[in-house]
Order: C-alpha cells, then sequence, then structure tokens
C-alpha cells in the first residue's frame, strides 16, 4: 500500500511537472488580464525545439533556454496581437496554437539528421536524469518527492515563490490590480501595457519550459503531439487553481493522479469498464470544481482577475 | 511623433470591408515569404490551394461538406458567447449529437415509422446536444461553477464515451467484431444535394437565418444583448438571466447536436471513428471573426473549410507536409486579427510636445 | 450532370497518359511516416516498391488523413489526379473508399485492415497474431515475476486477438504468467501510454507489451529496467537492447506485387490475410539478451507456424473461466479470429462488452 | 486669456500650480477648450460647471491620464511633463477619481501601497497598517487598514482615496466630486481633513455640484462651461445663484414648486418585513410603511443602513426573509423584478451605470429596455427598430436628454444624461410606484432640478414614490413625509417641515 502511494505519487509528480509550470505561467499570464489559448501551440514548439538543440549540442541548459526563447517569443505575438492590437484574445491564442502544433510537426520532419530523413522522431538525446537525494528518497511516501528530475525539483521549489510573489511582493500587487481594474492600476501609476506585456510572456516562458520538461525528462524525445493536449489541460487547471499558484500543484496532482490510479484499478482486475475510468480525471476535475466553487464562494470569491480579456486603453471609456 | 490609435467615432463601414481584405492580402504576402523560406513555391501553393477548395464544383461541394458542421457549430457557439457564456464544448456537443442520432437510426428503427426516423435522429442528437451543453449552464447559474471548465472537460468525456460506443456496445454484429456500428437504415440518411453535400446545409442555413433574425429583431436577442453586455442592468430591467442562459444554452447545444446528427446520419451512416475532428474548436475562430453574426458565420465558415480542404490539396499536389496546412491557416489569422482593430480604431500621428517622453499605454511610440 | 462531367474529364486525362509515363501509385496515412509504428511500416513498404519497380513507378503520399468524411474526399482527389492503384491504411478508410471505388472503376483500390471488397477494391491485413505469439514465447520466458503488462488501445477484436496470442506464447514458456492489461482509449497519446505502462510496471510486471502507436511503453519499461516486447517496428532501434524483440509488419513484399499487377492488369480483388509464411509479417531480431535456446524455441515455432501445420489459435483454447471456446483439435475460421472479443486464460483483464 | 490674471493680488500666496491653455478633444467633443488654471498653496480652490463641461478631462490631464491636445503645466514655477499618474505622483499631485479607483479584491493597505514606487521588493503589511492608522488618527480618517475594499461603504471608500494620497505624501489633492456619495455628516467631516490638510501646507482642487460646499470651503472658484473657462471668482464674492446662473446660463430653482399634499389610495405597503444578510444580521427589520398615491415617502439614513436593501426587496431584486409586500393591496411578496415590473413598479438604480444602463447599447434601445416587451415596440414577436426609434425621440426632446445621436453607445453620455435617460425610460413606463434611489447623485445643479421636478411631476400625477437619498435638502424639498433608517429599522416617520436636527438625530440612531 505504502509502496503503491510512494508509486503513484512518483509518477504523479513526474506527471504533473509540465502541467504545473504551464499553468503557474497562464496564472500569471490571465492575473494581468490576458488570457492565452496559445499555451498547447507553444509547448509543441518548445519540446520540439529544446528537443533537438539537446540533440545537437547535447547540453540541457542550451536546450530549456531554447524553450524559453520560445515561448517567449510565441507569446510576445500573442502579447502584441491582443495587448497593443487589441485583438479577439481567444482567436489569438487559438491562432497560436493552431500555428505552433503545424509548426512543431513541420519541424520535427525537417530539423533531424539526414541519416534519418529529417525525423526528430526515433532520436535520442541528451535528457534529465532522475536524481535521487541520498536518504530522503528512502522516506515512505514523500520519498517520492526525493526521486526527481531537476526540472520538478525546480517546480516544486517555484511554487511556493510564486505564490509568494504574487500575494506578498509589490510586483505581485500590482500584477493583481492590472488584471483586476486596470483603470486602477493605471490611475496608481502602474504601467498596464508593460505589465502584461511582462507576464504574458512570462506565461509562455514557463509554458515553454512545460513543452521542454515533456521532451527532455518525462516522455524523452519528440513525437508528434507529445502534448496530448495537455495544453488544454493547462487552461482547466487555471480555473482550477482558482488562479492561485499554490492550488496549480492539486490541480496537477489530480489529474496526473486520476490517470495513475486509474491504470492501477484497471491492472488491479476492477470491474469498472475502462472508458469510464479513462473518463475519470475529467469528471473528477468537474467535481472536485464545483466543491471548490461552492466552498470558495463562501469565502472570498472564485480570484477570477475581473478584467480578463479585456483590452485595455486610457482615454477610453 | 506618436502614432497611437483613435478609436472611430462611428463604425466605418469601408474600414470593415477594407480591412479584412487588406488583412488578407498581407496574409498572403507572409504566408509566401514563409512558404518560400522553407523552399516551396507559394504561387503553387495557392494555385493549389484555391483550385482544391473551390476549382471544380466537385470541389466546392467537398468544401461546402466541411463548411456545414462549421457552419452550425459556429452558430452555436456564437449563440452561448453572446451572452458571454464560454462555451468551448461544441466538440463535446456534436459528439453528442452524432452519439443520439445514431442511436435512433440504429435502434428505433424498430419500432420507429420509416417516414419519422430520420426526423426523429436529427432531433434526439440535437437534445443530446442540448443535455451537453445544458449541465454547465445549470452548474454555472445555479451553483456558478466557471463554463470554461466544464464544457472542456464534457468534450474529453463525450468523445470518450463515444470511442467506447463504437468500438464496444454498439459494435456492427456482422462487422467481424470491427470498430463501428453497423450501417444506418435507408430511411435514416440524410439526402444528400450535390456531390456529398446533404442537406445539413440546408438545416445550417435555416438556422443562421433564424438566429439572425433571433438575434437581432426579437425580444429574445434584446434580452440577450442587454444580458451579454451588462448582467446586473438586465436583472434589475426583469431580465430573467439564469433562465436565459439556460435556453440560449439548450439551443447553442442542440445546434451543435445538429452538427453531429446531420455528420453521422449525411456522411458516414453509421457511427464510427472520425466524427471528432475538431469543428468545435475551429467554431471559435468563426464566431469571433464573424462577431458573432450567424449571417457571417457562413461565408468565414466557407472560407476556413476551403482552407482546410485546400491544405489537403497541396498535400496532394505538391508533397507539402500536412503540418504546412496548419501553419498556414495560423499564419493567415495573425494578420486578420492585427488588422482587426482598424475597423473601430484610426490610426493617427501626432505631433508630439515631448517627443522625448517615455511611452505610455495607447500609444505604440 | 456535373459528376458525369467530371468522369468524363477523368477519362480524357487518363487516355491523354502516354505509354511511358510511370505508373502512379498513392498511399493514404492516418499518421505520418515517421510516426515509427503503423504509418512508419506502410511507408517502409512504399519505398521497397519503389526500389523494386525504379522509375516505372511514382508514388504519392497523403498523411495525417483522419478518419471520416476527410478520407473520402482525399482519396478521390487521388483517383483524379490520375493514381491508378490507391492503397489506404486505416480501418476508418475502408467505407470512404468502397464510395470512391464505385466511383472510379477504372482506378484500383486497396483498403488495409477492414472486411469489404468491391470489383475493384481488395482488402488486405497481416496475421500479425503470428508474430505476437513468437513474441509472447520470448516474454514468457524473460518474466521473473510472472506478471506481464500490456498496454493496449481500444478493446477490439483486432487487439483482443493480438493479447490473447501473446499469452499463449507466453504460457509455452511460462505456463503460469499472467497477462495483466490496460485500456488506454487512445491509439496515440505518448503520455498517456507511458502512464500506463507505469502502473502495469507498479503492478509487479517486469515485460511489457503494448498495442498503441508509440514507443513510450517501452521506454517506460528500459527506464525500470526491466523488459519489453516491440510492436509494428523493431523498436529495439529505438529504445535499445531492452526490448528483446518486436512483433512487426512486412508490407514491402504485399506492395510490390500488387503494383506489379495492376501494371500488368493482372490485378483482382481478393481479401487478403498474410502471414508469417507470406512475408506480410515477421519478427525482428531478437535482442542480444535473449537466450540462444529461447531463440530456437521460436524459430521451431515460426517454422511450424509457416508450414501450416499448425496456427496458434488451433484448439483447445481456453477462456478466462477456463472453459474451451476452441475445442481440441478445432481449428477456427478466419470469420471466428476477426470477430475474438473473449480472453483467453492467463489475461487478466476485462473485453468490456 | 490675459484677463484672468487679474484677481492676483500681491497678498496671494505663492502659486503652486499652473495650467496654462489646456485643450483636450475627444472625437465629437473638445472636453477643453484653453482653459488655463491656478493653485495657490494652501488654498481651496472649486471647479464648477455642467455635466460634461469638462472638469474631470481637465483633472485627468493634471495627473497623467489624458494628453492634452495643447497647453503647458507648472508646478512651482517650474513646466512640467507630465504623461502618467507615476509623473504626477511624483510631483506631489494626486486625485480622488469620480469613479473611484480601488481594487474592490484587494485591502485597504493593499490598495494604499499600490503602484508604490519606494514600496520595498516584499511590503510588511504590519508596517503599512501602522503608518495607515497614524494618518487616519491625525486626520480623522477612521478605516481599518485590514478591511476589503468590497467589504466597505462609499464613505469609507472615499476615506480610503484620500488616504492613498497623503500616504504618498501628495501636496496637491485633487478631489473629484468626492461628496456626491457622502452624507451630510461624512462631507463635513471631509472638508475638515482638507482643511486640516490645506492648514500644514497643501493645496486641494475640488470638483462639486453642491453650490453650499464651494461657499463654505473654497477659497476660488472656477467655472467652466462646455470646455471653456466661464469665470474665476474669489468665493467670498460670490453667490450661489450667481455661480448657477454662470453655470448653466439660466436662473436656477432650488426649491421645487409643487401641487398641495393630497395622498390617495393606498399603493405600497409593507408588513413586517424582514431581511436578513447571509451572516444572519438582520439588514431589514421589521418595517412597517405604506405609500399612498400622490405621496413621496423620503427616505435618509446614513448609507448602509437598509435603504438599497429597501429598494432592492420592493423592486424583486431580492427576497425578504419574513414579513409581506402589497401593491394595491394585492400580496406581491418575493415576486421576481419582471413580476414587480408588471405590476407598474418603477426603479431608478442606486448605482446607474452599472445597473441602470448596458453601456454598449444604443442611447435609442437604453430608451427602449422598458417598452420591449410590448406593443408598438413588439408586434407579432417582432422588434421594430422604427418604432423604438419614434419612442427614443419622443424621450429625448421631452426629457431634453443631450446625445450625439440616438445610435450613440449610452456610456459616452456624460452622469446626468444618463441618470435623465433611465429616469426617461423608467417614467414612461410607471405604474403606479417609482422607487428612486439616489436620483440626483453626481448632477448638476440644472439638471438635478429637472429631475427633482420630474419626480415632483409623478407624485403631482397620482404616483406613489419612494424617494432614497442622502441629500437631506433634496428629501426635505420633495418628500411629503420622511422616513429614517437605522441599521435595519425605520427609527422615525416624520413630516417634511421637521428640522433637519432632528433628522440628523435619528440618522445617528437618537430618537
Ligand atoms: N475618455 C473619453 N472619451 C470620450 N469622450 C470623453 C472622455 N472623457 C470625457 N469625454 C467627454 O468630454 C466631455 C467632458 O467630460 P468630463 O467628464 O470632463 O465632464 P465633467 O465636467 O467632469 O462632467 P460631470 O459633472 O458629469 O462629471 C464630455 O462630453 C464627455 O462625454
Ligand atoms: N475576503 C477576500 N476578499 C477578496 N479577496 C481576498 C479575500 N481574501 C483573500 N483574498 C485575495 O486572495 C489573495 C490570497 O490570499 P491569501 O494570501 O490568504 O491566499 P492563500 O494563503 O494562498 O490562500 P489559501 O492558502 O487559503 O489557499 C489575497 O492577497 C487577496 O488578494
Ligand atoms: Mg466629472
Ligand atoms: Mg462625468
Amino acid at each position: 500500500m505504502i509502496l503503491l502511494l510512494t508509486s503513484i505519487l512518483a509518477i504523479t509528480l513526474r506527471a504533473g511537472t509540465s502541467l504545473v509550470f504551464a499553468t503557474i505561467g497562464e496564472i500569471y499570464t490571465e492575473k494581468s488580464g490576458v488570457l492565452n489559448l496559445g499555451i498547447e501551440g507553444i509547448m509543441l514548439m518548445s519540446a520540439v525545439l529544446s528537443f533537438t538543440v539537446s540533440y545537437y549540442t547535447g547540453n540541457l541548459f542550451a536546450a530549456v533556454v531554447t524553450a524559453m526563447a520560445t515561448g517567449a517569443v510565441l507569446s510576445l505575438l500573442h502579447a502584441f496581437l491582443s495587448i497593443t492590437m487589441r485583438a479577439q484574445q481567444v482567436v489569438s491564442g487559438l491562432s497560436i496554437t493552431l500555428f505552433g502544433t503545424g509548426m512543431a510537426s513541420f519541424l520535427g520532419q525537417t530539423l533531424g539528421p539526414e541519416s534519418n530523413s529529417g525525423y526528430m522522431i526515433g532520436l535520442t538525446a541528451a535528457k534529465f536524469e532522475t536524481l535521487t537525494i541520498p536518504g530522503l528518497s528512502k522516506l515512505p511516501v514523500i520519498g517520492a518527492v526525493f526521486n526527481q528530475d531537476l526540472l520538478t525539483y525546480i517546480v516544486l521549489l517555484l511554487i511556493p515563490v510564486a505564490w509568494y510573489f504574487m500575494f506578498r511582493t509589490k510586483y505581485g500587487l500590482n500584477l493583481r490590480a492590472v488584471g483586476e481594474s486596470p483603470q486602477t492600476a493605471d490611475a496608481m501609476g502602474i504601467d498596464v501595457t508593460r505589465t502584461r506585456y511582462i507576464y504574458t510572456i512570462f506565461g509562455g516562458i514557463m509554458a515553454g519550459i512545460g513543452g521542454a520538461h515533456l521532451s527532455l525528462a518525462y516522455t524523452p524525445g519528440w513525437t508528434e503531439n507529445i502534448t496530448g493536449g495537455r495544453g488544454w489541460i493547462v487552461i482547466a487547471l487555471v480555473i482550477f487553481s482558482l488562479w492561485n499558484p499554490s492550488r496549480a500543484i492539486w490541480g496537477a496532482i489530480l489529474f496526473g493522479g486520476i490517470n495513475a490510479v486509474q491504470f492501477r484499478l484497471q491492472a488491479s482486475g476492477a470491474e469498472i469498464p475502462a472508458p469510464v475510468l479513462n473518463m475519470m480525471p475529467y469528471l473528477v476535475t468537474i467535481v472536485v470544481l464545483i466543491i471548490i466553487t461552492l466552498w470558495e464562494n463562501r469565502r472570498r470569491g472564485t480570484g477570477t482577475p475581473a478584467a480578463l480579456g479585456t483590452p485595455y486603453q486610457r482615454e477610453e471609456k | 511623433m506618436r502614432i497611437h490609435f483613435e478609436k472611430r467615432k462611428t463604425y466605418s463601414a469601408k474600414a470593415s470591408v477594407l480591412t479584412p481584405v487588406i488583412s488578407f492580402l498581407v496574409s498572403l504576402i507572409l504566408t509566401a515569404v514563409m512558404l518560400a523560406a522553407v523552399k516551396i513555391n507559394p504561387a503553387e501553393v495557392y494555385a493549389a490551394m484555391f483550385r482544391g477548395a473551390f476549382g471544380t464544383w466537385r470541389d466546392f461541394s467537398e468544401t461546402l461538406v466541411k463548411a456545414i458542421p462549421l457552419i452550425l457549430t459556429s452558430l452555436g457557439v456564437a449563440t452561448a458567447f453572446k451572452l458571454k457564456f464560454w462555451n468551448i464544448g461544441a466538440e463535446g456537443q456534436l459528439v453528442l449529437g452524432g452519439i443520439g442520432a445514431s442511436w435512433v437510426a440504429l435502434f428505433a428503427s424498430a419500432w420507429l415509422p420509416p417516414a419519422i426516423l430520420l426526423p426523429a435522429a436529427i432531433i434526439v442528437g440535437a437534445v443530446a446536444g442540448s443535455v451537453w451543453a445544458g449541465v454547465p449552464a445549470l452548474l454555472k447559474v445555479k451553483l456558478g461553477v466557471d463554463e470554461t471548465l466544464t464544457t472542456l472537460m464534457l468534450n474529453y468525456v463525450a468523445i470518450i464515451a463515444y470511442d467506447g460506443i463504437y468500438t464496444g456496445p454498439w459494435r456492427d454484429p456482422d462487422g467481424f467484431g470491427f470498430p463501428g456500428s453497423a450501417m444506418f437504415p435507408e430511411a435514416a440518411w440524410l439526402p444528400r444535394l450535390t456531390g456529398r453535400t446533404h442537406a445539413g446545409l440546408i438545416f445550417a442555413l435555416i438556422i443562421a437565418a433564424v438566429l439572425w433574425f433571433a438575434f437581432y429583431k426579437t425580444k429574445w436577442g434584446f434580452e440577450l444583448q442587454m444580458i451579454g453586455n451588462n448582467k446586473k442592468a438586465a436583472r434589475v430591467l426583469g431580465v430573467n438571466i439564469g433562465r436565459n442562459i439556460i435556453i440560449a444554452l439548450l439551443i447553442s447545444g442542440a445546434i451543435s447536436g445538429i452538427a453531429g446528427a446531420c455528420e453521422v446520419t449525411g456522411i458516414a451512416r453509421r457511427l464510427q471513428q472520425g466524427l471528432s475532428l475538431g469543428y468545435g474548436y475551429t467554431a471559435i475562430i468563426i464566431a469571433w471573426m464573424s462577431r458573432l453574426n450567424p449571417a457571417v458565420c457562413i461565408p468565414v465558415s466557407i472560407i476556413m473549410a476551403g482552407l482546410l480542404v485546400g491544405g489537403d490539396s497541396v498535400q496532394i499536389m505538391m508533397g507539402v507536409p500536412s503540418a504546412m496546412g496548419q501553419v498556414m491557416q495560423g499564419m493567415i489569422l495573425f494578420p486578420m486579427l492585427a488588422g482587426s482593430i482598424f475597423s473601430e480604431y484610426r490610426l493617427r500621428l501626432s505631433r508630439d510636445s515631448a517627443a522625448t517622453a517615455a511611452p505610455t499605454e495607447g500609444g505604440l511610440a | 450532370s456535373k459528376e458525369e462531367e467530371a468522369k468524363v474529364e477523368e477519362k480524357a486525362a487518363v487516355e491523354s497518359e502516354a505509354a511511358d509515363e510511370p505508373f502512379k501509385a498513392a498511399f493514404v496515412y492516418i499518421g505520418i511516416p515517421g510516426d515509427l509504428g503503423w504509418t512508419y511500416e506502410h511507408d517502409r513498404g512504399r519505398l521497397a516498391a519503389v526500389e523494386a519497380l525504379g522509375d516505372k513507378i511514382e508514388t504519392a503520399f497523403v498523411e495525417n488523413v483522419p478518419e471520416g468524411p476527410d478520407a473520402t474526399r482525399v482519396i478521390r482527389q487521388l483517383a483524379q489526379q490520375g493514381y491508378k492503384i490507391i492503397f489506404t491504411a486505416s480501418f476508418g478508410y475502408m467505407d470512404p473508399t468502397l464510395e470512391v471505388a464505385a466511383e472510379y472503376p477504372d482506378v484500383y483500390f486497396e483498403h488495409c485492415s477492414g472486411y469489404k471488397t468491391a470489383d475493384n477494391m481488395a482488402n488486405y491485413f497481416g496475421r500479425i497474431y503470428q508474430s505476437r505469439y513468437l513474441s509472447g514465447i520470448v516474454a514468457g520466458a524473460a518474466t521473473k515475476t510472472g506478471v506481464i503488462g500490456y498496454v493496449g488501445a481500444f478493446p477490439i477484436p483486432e487487439v483482443v486477438r493480438g493479447i490473447n496470442a501473446f499469452t499463449l506464447g507466453v504460457q509455452k514458456t511460462n505456463p503460469d504468467a499472467v497477462v495483466k492489461v490496460v485500456w488506454t482509449n487512445t491509439w496515440y497519446d505518448p503520455v498517456v501510454e507511458r502512464e500506463a505502462a507505469v502502473a502495469l510496471l507498479d503492478a509487479g510486471a517486469d515485460v511489457i507489451a503494448q498495442h498503441q502507436d508509440t514507443t513510450e511503453p517501452q521506454k517506460a519499461a528500459a527506464e525500470r529496467d526491466v523488459w519489453s516486447i516491440g510492436y509494428h517496428s523493431d523498436m529495439a532501434k529505438f529504445v535499445g537492447d531492452s526490448v528483446l524483440v518486436s512483433a512487426m509488419w512486412e508490407f514491402s513484399h504485399y506492395y510490390t506485387t500488387r503494383i506489379q499487377a495492376a501494371m500488368d492488369g493482372t490485378w483482382k480483388t481478393q481479401s487478403y490475410w498474410g502471414g508469417l509464411a507470406d512475408g506480410d509479417v515477421k519478427l525482428s531480431d531478437f535482442s542480444p539478451l535473449v537466450p540462444a535456446e529461447i531463440k530456437d524455441l521460436v524459430m521451431a515455432e515460426q517454422s511450424k507456424i509457416e508450414s501450416g501445420e499448425w496456427d496458434v489459435f488451433n484448439g483447445p483454447v481456453y477462456d478466462q473461466s477456463g472453459a474451451a471456446v476452441i475445442a481440441d483439435g478445432a481449428v477456427p475460421s478466419d470469420g471466428d479470429l476477426a470477430n475474438m472479443s473473449w480472453f483467453v486464460k492467463g489475461v487478466e483483464g476485462s473485453v468490456n462488452q | 486669456m490675459k484677463a484672468d490674471d487679474s484677481h492676483i493680488d500681491k497678498n496671494s500666496p505663492p502659486m503652486i500650480l499652473e495650467m496654462r491653455g489646456i485643450t483636450k478633444s475627444f472625437p465629437g467633443v473638445t472636453a477643453n477648450d484653453n482653459v488655463n488654471l491656478e493653485l495657490f498653496k494652501g488654498e481651496v480652490l472649486a471647479l464648477l460647471g455642467e455635466n460634461g463641461a469638462g472638469k474631470s478631462s481637465l483633472m485627468n490631464v493634471l495627473v497623467g491620464l489624458y494628453r492634452p491636445d495643447a497647453g503647458d503645466i507648472y508646478v512651482n514655477g517650474k513646466k512640467v511633463h507630465i504623461h502618467s499618474p507615476k509623473d504626477s505622483m511624483e510631483l506631489g499631485i494626486g486625485m480622488v477619481h469620480q469613479n473611484f479607483k480601488l481594487v474592490d479584491t484587494m485591502t485597504v493597505a493593499e490598495n494604499v501601497i499600490l503602484g508604490e514606487q519606494e514600496q520595498r521588493f516584499a511590503p510588511k503589511m504590519k508596517e503599512v497598517s501602522t503608518r495607515i492608522r497614524e494618518i487616519s488618527d491625525h486626520y480623522g480618517l477612521n478605516v481599518a487598514p485590514d478591511c476589503y475594499i468590497s467589504e466597505l461603504s462609499v464613505g469609507e471608500r472615499q476615506r480610503v482615496e484620500i488616504l492613498k494620497l497623503i500616504y504618498r505624501g501628495a501636496e496637491i489633492l485633487i478631489l473629484d466630486e468626492p461628496t456626491a456619495v457622502l452624507t451630510p455628516q461624512e462631507s463635513q467631516d471631509l472638508y475638515k481633513t482638507i482643511r486640516q490638510m490645506t492648514s500644514e501646507g497643501k493645496s486641494a482642487i475640488f470638483i462639486t455640484h453642491k453650490m453650499d460646499e464651494v461657499i463654505r470651503f473654497s477659497d476660488w472658484v472656477r467655472v467652466l462651461k462646455k470646455g471653456k473657462l466661464a469665470a474665476v471668482k474669489r468665493t467670498a464674492d460670490t453667490t450661489p445663484t450667481e455661480l448657477a446662473r454662470l453655470m448653466v446660463g439660466r436662473e436656477v430653482l432650488f426649491n421645487i414648486e409643487k401641487d398641495e399634499f393630497k395622498p390617495g389610495d393606498t399603493i405600497l405597503q409593507l408588513k413586517n418585513v424582514e431581511l436578513k444578510g447571509s451572516d444572519g444580521i438582520k439588514l431589514l427589520d421589521n418595517l412597517n410603511f405604506e405609500i399612498r398615491s400622490g405621496e413621496i415617502l423620503g427616505i435618509a439614513g446614513v448609507a448602509g443602513n437598509g435603504q438599497v436593501e429597501l429598494t432592492e426587496i420592493i423592486t424583486g431584486l431580492r427576497t425578504i426573509d419574513s414579513g409581506s409586500i402589497l401593491l394595491n393591496e394585492r400580496d406581491r411578496t418575493n415576486k421576481s423584478p419582471i413580476e414587480m415590473i408588471k405590476s407598474g413598479v418603477s426603479h431608478i438604480p442606486s448605482d446607474r451605470v452599472a445597473m441602470g444602463i448596458v453601456g454598449d447599447m444604443s442611447v435609442a434601445n437604453n430608451l427602449a429596455m422598458k417598452g420591449y416587451r410590448e406593443k408598438p415596440i413588439i408586434r407579432g414577436g417582432i422588434l421594430r427598430r422604427a418604432r423604438i426609434l419614434d419612442l427614443a425621440k419622443r424621450m429625448i426632446s421631452v426629457f431634453k436628454i443631450s446625445t450625439p445621436s440616438t445610435n450613440t453607445h449610452v456610456k459616452f453620455l456624460s452622469g446626468g444624461n444618463i441618470q435623465k435617460t433611465i429616469l426617461a425610460r423608467e417614467i414612461d413606463a410607471c405604474g403606479d410606484l417609482l422607487v428612486a434611489a439616489y436620483p440626483s447623485r453626481g448632477l448638476d445643479v440644472g439638471a438635478t432640478e429637472a429631475v427633482r421636478t420630474e419626480i415632483v411631476k409623478q407624485r403631482d400625477a397620482g404616483r406613489a414614490v419612494l424617494l432614497v437619498s442622502e441629500d437631506l435638502d433634496e428629501l426635505v424639498s420633495i418628500s411629503d413625509r420622511i422616513a429614517v433608517m437605522f441599521e435595519g429599522k425605520i427609527i422615525g416617520l416624520v413630516d417634511s417641515n421637521t428640522e433637519h436636527e432632528k433628522i440628523g438625530l435619528m440618522m445617528a440612531g437618537i430618537k
């Protein structure tokens, strides 16, 4: 039992890492008032490009930096379209996803070596290995936490930092104000446009790292559609977290964990039809959201940034 | 010198026609540059795309085949978006519509007179789609649960259920165990108009017309507009918001459900792999590009379908990877999005008294 | 009508074709040739045909064609473009192929993995279960825990048959071993496939087999330093020696002969289900980790099957409840095999009906 | 405008701020046309003008929210470039906006330090709170630093806004209609605070529509008219009547004429009405009263004592926990808003922009938002645009709504015209009862006059009116009876000629 829990926790954290990176990033983006539905495309592009860099240079650092740069560039495009050009954020994000998905697939078929007919698929490259922390990793259940790859450790540390930054620092305060009431933020001397650009790009960078975690650590290598739609799950997890980075981990655990649990149920010979079990992560997410909505509504409201999705311009009524 | 956008006092008709045209041209140029960069001849690509999508009557009819579900789902999406209800579950609602219609076609033929089998299938499909949209609507209205998440999650649930059904219980008993239901009885086939273009096109056009009328000419549309723009005021003015959301979402889901029902009764005529092709997501783009105007949804859907169909032709005729099709769609949308600002704003150049000033909001320094 | 016009145009195009122009063959794929799985194998077959027939033929493929309404259009466009033989390589293309075949009687159509035929439409598939059986022998010999994990996509007969054949092979070397099955409800999702494999590994499996489209289950096994069995292609190339052996497709022979037949005008419709003997399915090279005596055993079994004296599902075969579904000495028909929706004894899991 | 300088005499304190030739136009309107302004150290300047005269625009230019088309600003005699509120704050200029600039989901303390440059990386909220308390104590701005804005009353929010400025060391305070939402007592306190600050050397500009405030609390008055500077006066040398005439260009009636009080049948009756909040506290406590036809019942009270809730239960926006509501002797307890509308209840809501209009729809549509359900606008299920336009044109002329066109989005209208739009719509559809909450809040003298006149006209026509207001003058001048609310109870029901002091005491809970 303990062993089972340890193993579920271990895979859950691993599975959740890319989700948490991207979710934290998107929480920040949305808190500034910008909705970025391009996460899926960003994650895919970052996954393929970081893997390519890892393949050719063997340098994981360079690979992750590439992923971050990819995320930054694509989210900059989104920022330009939705903040400066005031385009529909929903469509802009979806277009980024369209473009990113296609481009990632195209690059995955062209960047590879001649010997592999240009494909990146099927190659192996430097990847993030599991770094076992001696001693701690032997603990029951909790040990799973100390048996992860570098990016997972980073994300675990990042969660409290992201929470602290958002809720305890002046920059976090300014950020929340921009998403909640850009008019107020502007009147208080906060540069709304700049803030939105910064956090949209930050969100892209984080999604980029999330993509890199897939191709460099969790499922090392490049496979078509490596994300399997996780960019959309990220959008759901942001809502699920009620825009609080400290809750991102629970969403990811729920989501990654339920899959781990449902496959284990199947493996243990449970008599529940497989499709019903396969639906579990989605159904449970809905049910849990209902519960926390009821709970949070009573306490303080759900944290949805009031100005989410609305462009802001001074001198405009 | 300072460049900034100034809101137009009145909506400019000229700008609203010119803008998309110019944006589209810019799109073509940018995409051409990108294609040339990866050593693909853009002129050939465009020619192949155009020929593939609109070249012959037959090609155009295939484009229409693709446009039908896009029109219907984008109408469904637009109905919900009118109320600022972010229904991104059109995909799941379409799938449920397909399942519902298939259920009638497969199992009700035993006791339903053939004449009403097809209408019954479409209606049940619509109802199934309605239910799938109604649940998030109820959760939103009664409990305040965010609809973006619930509608998205229900897409996955619908697709898993659908996969489970045609590979499992509804599998054709004479199909050697292969996935997919039995063929529907002919009474449940949606008639075809030309080529494979089926009567779903007529539904799409009728629904678009009805919705257009409802949005702009009826009390209900007036109330939708009120709710969509200011919920609080609408409530004060006696509009029942909860009920309107639920009604609109039932309609929204029903339209997407009809899309699914038409797909199964008009194209495959059985329940099998290939119902969920992402129409419900493309519909979101179309609805927005059409500014939620049902009449505009039709041409935009046809253009979008043309892009998709043409993309395949490019692959066939030029051996360009299929991924390029998606890349091009994105590339075409970006300038269109950037250009959308010009129908409401105009670019103004002004002399700035303090030329060295730091850039501020609203200004692109 | 417009349709007739189109056909006339088409005829004209065909007739104007000079005799020395290459014969055009097209392939419709569900994935991309770089998927290292199903589509990769078909494309290997296509390239082999090009190799064999040289510039007498010209081939093209269309990738990522979704099953459903798009397939019909793509197939029709290929026919319109003057392709004389069109291979459609996914189950869901069956009806679309049939539909277009009816419109283009002069074009030959070949559909893979279905069951419908027409005068100008054949179907073809391979008895991959035979390779699965052989790979099961290797897995049975390898397992120490007596638990083998099997990641399955959907509980359809093709997958079930593979699991059963594999299990029978396992029992050849390890009669008490169990094959645990989990269903992912997806053909292709690297992350989900991996998670399913890890769940099986946690349940004690030390060999992982799969019916999926990526190599993730095998990779997950390799990361735990246990073994796996490949499918589709020789997965050892991408994962390493921990892939003991792979059950492989081999379409080169079929594609070459059928295109040749079409060129010669000797093409006839058929329902083709080739096996080891025909060279349409095979086993990859063994990993160095496989002991020689097991290799010998596998070879012996292979020649027994190739010779036709025995096949995998010759009775008796018992289902999970212990009942002899295929009686002692009975030989199931191809129809029975095609319809298989029950698990043999030794499989842990359920075929949900 | 050289003439301007004439008012500066040699004894004037040093000029701390000067705006010269400010011009600012929006598509279609020139909000400020070559406007000059001077402010002297330690003095208070009142800015007057009709709704839409350009007062807020001028101040927004000053704090860097609007970019002027022309003009210069001098602070302490030095020309400055103000491009954003950050710049103005650095110059010690701070503004309390007409529409509060507060983030509802944050605490008072968080709002106070929002955007503050010098703040440390991770602000020590304890220290901030302590500092806020010091300031509160010093200036009598009582507010709890850890409260969420969403939990505060408007008066408290107002104080937070001022706290923000003081906290940042503003030397020049701009207050845009600070008292529009305050009770007389709160207004008094506010001006006391301002006076205290000016006595410490700070200066202030305030905008208001209340003439008595101008006379009592300012040193200088500037009047804007249609974007132009119309007059500059020393407060001591002018009178309310003169100021009103300068603003509006005609004489303004401060006393509304009305017919003799001849109440008819009972229209609205409340019996033992009780309403509880989510925390179980009684928001309305055993309310019993009636309003007769031809009567205006004024509701007085300090904001937050149940007045808004009272209007909401009568208009169906909230359901009561016990008791009953009768309209024309029919039980209408806990009916929905639409049922109340159909029973003949009209409603001018307390927050006109948030609850009264749909900003992104046209003026015509907004005017039709009551009538769209019925003939002649709807016929055979079809909405007839032409009828909507007819209706709109009629209302626009009857109620003198000033709008560029019937097609203009209503959000672009001035506050007064937005209120007139609501009034027109509600009165046109009114049956027997008109519920008006703060109908003249933020309106200029002319518009206020128009609104009050209209309400009295409804009474004279035999309707029953429930009028909630914080403005005692308004209540006294147009109500027939006044009910004073305190902590959800009606603490007294008095005649309208009861003296102010007595009502004021009751508002504080003292009978
Ligand atoms: N951001 C803006 N966009 C367009 N027009 C504006 C904007 N701000 C103000 N205006 C217009 O400029 C004119 C002056 O408005 P302003 O708000 O300065 O008036 P005001 O004197 O403050 O009126 P009130 O007493 O109602 O507050 C009005 O016609 C108004 O509609
Ligand atoms: N009553 C409230 N009303 C509005 N916003 C609130 C309220 N309470 C908290 N918040 C917002 O939420 C933010 C986070 O609050 P807090 O620091 O308590 O979060 P937390 O400790 O992460 O919450 P939890 O641990 O309960 O999930 C606050 O800074 C504030 O902006
Ligand atoms: Mg103002
Ligand atoms: Mg104003």
